[in-house]
């Protein structure tokens, strides 16, 4: 039993030493010829001892959402960075926020993005998201167009070194709706503090109408009110 | 009070956040009126994510509560910026603009008297708005996190020792000429690619050599003009290295250099410049 | 003293681990700062440590003519070996345009291919071009970052069945030849069943694609150059 367990785990190692990318107990398992088939027991076990047995080395083994991954400890990084020969890629905010949305929100369609962010988004980010393999299509919204509904992938987890989508930071609190409209109700409710403060009030009164407001406005009356 | 007079106030007491740098000169507030240069205005454009990141802006620069927002205040400077981008004719997202009509419907209908029983049915028209900021500013914090995440290539860095003395076979992928040509296609028909260069036969040629005089230029050392060609080749085999030279000389990837009318030219390439002067500054 | 090279040995443990091939003293050295540069004595010691310190593990630290390398165990070679020949996939459109470009608009940059693609080219897909030997860096271009410039190989052209890349379709017959048009379109339905087996890839060098290429460049031959 000892004896084999160790030679399992050299045999993990290399595996995960050589690998390109993460590797699952399946994957890994697919090395193994039948006779020596390792049961999933034992692959934990010899994983669980690998991760103890780096702990004072510059690389550390990780789980992320495919599998595990042999890696530099970050502690390193900066060293392993000035030796790159390529600076690392840096992405835009709108990219960035597409992303983002996809996966809190997934899945979404690219109209669902637009509406939240408020601008178009660019064919390139969704193409460049889709070639790097962080989104996918995972199906269509069952609408007028059948809009592609997005969602994230196990790439996205692994190139952010997660191993799922519970360990992203956690949403900035969304003050709830009817919170909102009971703070905004300002008419009979006295008791709410959060009263628009007469200053504000007059403030609005006083300065509102330059033209091209008003203009706007009127023209706007017998349309619906846009992103309504 | 008169506009004015609004503004200095209101601006007081913000918060210094420079939001951007144009010439070396750091940005803090929004620009008040049209002295700004239109490139600087460009630089505030892109800035900005569309109409929801700079009303953001707006809001935050103040230090204000999205819940308290006053709307009358933000859309005026809202409305400012719009109009300058309009001044200078700057393409202007027509996001911009269906932003600055919701602003300005909300405001109208802020002005207007209301009953009591029109009110219980009827929200406040800020709700909306201030529902899509705040939904907004979530992602665009989302974002940030993600961006401040470690990730791969920049914070965390895979293994790769070598998988053995023995070559490993790798089964790689297998395509085909047709699968390479129908993607070239699309990457022209995308890009400005087929309007700008017209790549011909002739051409390919060339630049296939380009790269092969390239590699055969990798050293420091400089090489002599006349060994960069193979007399086997014929004469349009000399052509064509003949020409590749000039391109390559063109796109200042190679130099040529020569000690005396007559002597021999001699070419490296412009990349090996760098290390032969420190060398020589080093001895 | 200790210390120090427990740290140093930590850093050169992380920078050959994430190395691509081998490195040598002066170039880990390139790693450090002026201020906390390793002399070279230091640099052996550490590097003689690392060589015990995994003497028990699957991978070992061997030096060879350009360097220092890890390298999985040749004990382990057999798993490593059929875990690596488990997966041949398929190259991406990414991939694809980026090989293309290269063959077309050689030498040129990732920046400039970015630009053409308008998408960001991931490092991936340069190093497997280059892995596969398709293409090659041939130079560096002159300007700030001195970023390398890529050309195609001599196993790029035999892979594709081409004496040399004149026989490569020009845009415009790409573009204009109908029966360019309508030969490639029917690609991508077969798309799945075109994993070529190497006696397709034979029976290619045979018939049609190379052929017509060829006689669509005779055609072209008294006519203006297009576009010229």
């Amino acid at each position: 039993m000892m004896a084999d367990n160790t030679r399992l785990k050299r045999i993990v190692e290399a595996l995960l030493m050589a690998a390109d990318g993460p590797l699952s107990t399946e994957q890994l398992q697919k090395a193994f010829d039948e006779a020596e088939l390792p049961d999933k027991a034992d692959m934990r076990l010899v994983l669980d001892e690998l991760v103890s047995d780096y702990a004072d080395s510059a690389v550390e083994l990780v789980r992320v959402a495919s599998g595990y991954r042999f890696q530099v400890r970050q502690d390193w990084s900066p060293w392993v960075r000035r030796m790159a020969s390529e600076r690392p890629g840096r992405y835009s905010r709108a990219l960035l926020e597409t992303l983002a949305l996809v996966a809190y929100r997934q899945p979404i369609t690219r109209g669902e993005i637009e509406e939240i962010r408020g601008v178009s988004v660019s064919s390139n980010i969704m193409r460049t998201l889709q070639e790097r393999d962080w989104i996918r299509s995972v199906g269509q919204r069952d609408v007028p167009g059948r809009p592609t509904l997005f969602g994230t992938t196990r790439t996205f987890l692994d190139y952010f070194n997660l191993a799922s989508l519970e360990q992203l930071p956690t949403l900035m609190e969304l003050r709830d709706f009817e919170s909102i409209n009971a703070e905004l109700d300002f008419g009979e409710d006295q008791g709410n503090e959060r009263q628009v403060t007469p200053s504000t009030e007059a403030a609005m009164a006083e300065d509102a109408p330059a033209d091209e407001v008003a203009d706007s406005a009127d023209a706007d009356d017998d349309s619906p009110a846009p992103g309504s | 009070m008169t506009t004015e007079e609004q503004q200095t106030g209101a601006r007081g007491d913000q918060a210094e956040m420079p939001f951007a740098v144009v010439q070396g000169e750091p940005y803090t507030t929004m620009p008040r009126d049209l002295y700004i240069p239109p490139d600087a205005l460009e630089v505030f454009l892109e800035a900005f994510e569309g109409p929801l990141d700079l009303l953001l802006y707006l809001i935050r620069r103040q230090n204000l509560d999205i819940l308290d927002i006053p709307l009358a205040q933000i859309t005026r400077q809202y409305m400012e910026y719009v109009e300058m981008m309009k001044a200078l004719r700057l393409e202007l997202a027509a996001e911009y603009l269906v932003m600055a009509a919701m602003l300005a419907e909300i405001k109208s209908r802020m002005l207007l008297p209301r009953r009591q029983e029109a009110e219980e049915e009827e929200n406040d028209p800020r709700a909306e708005l201030i529902r899509r900021l705040q939904e907004y500013e979530r992602y665009k914090q989302a974002a940030e996190d993600i961006d401040a995440m470690p990730r791969m290539e920049r914070d965390v860095f895979a293994v790769n020792p070598e998988s053995g003395s023995q070559k490993v076979v790798r089964t790689m992928p297998e395509t085909t000429l047709r699968e390479l040509l129908v993607a070239f296609r699309e990457v022209v028909a995308r890009s400005q690619l087929y309007t700008h260069h017209q790549v011909r036969r002739e051409a390919l040629s060339v630049r296939e050599r380009m790269s092969s005089v390239l590699g055969s230029l990798a050293g420091d050392e400089y090489v002599e003009f006349t060994h960069l060609f193979t007399p086997e080749e014929g004469r349009a085999g000399v052509v064509v290295t003949f020409l590749a030279l000039l391109e390559l000389v063109r796109e200042s990837l190679i130099e040529v250099v020569q000690a005396t009318p007559f002597a021999p030219l001699y070419l490296r390439t412009s990349g090996s410049r760098a290390g032969g002067e420190e060398r020589v500054s080093e001895q």
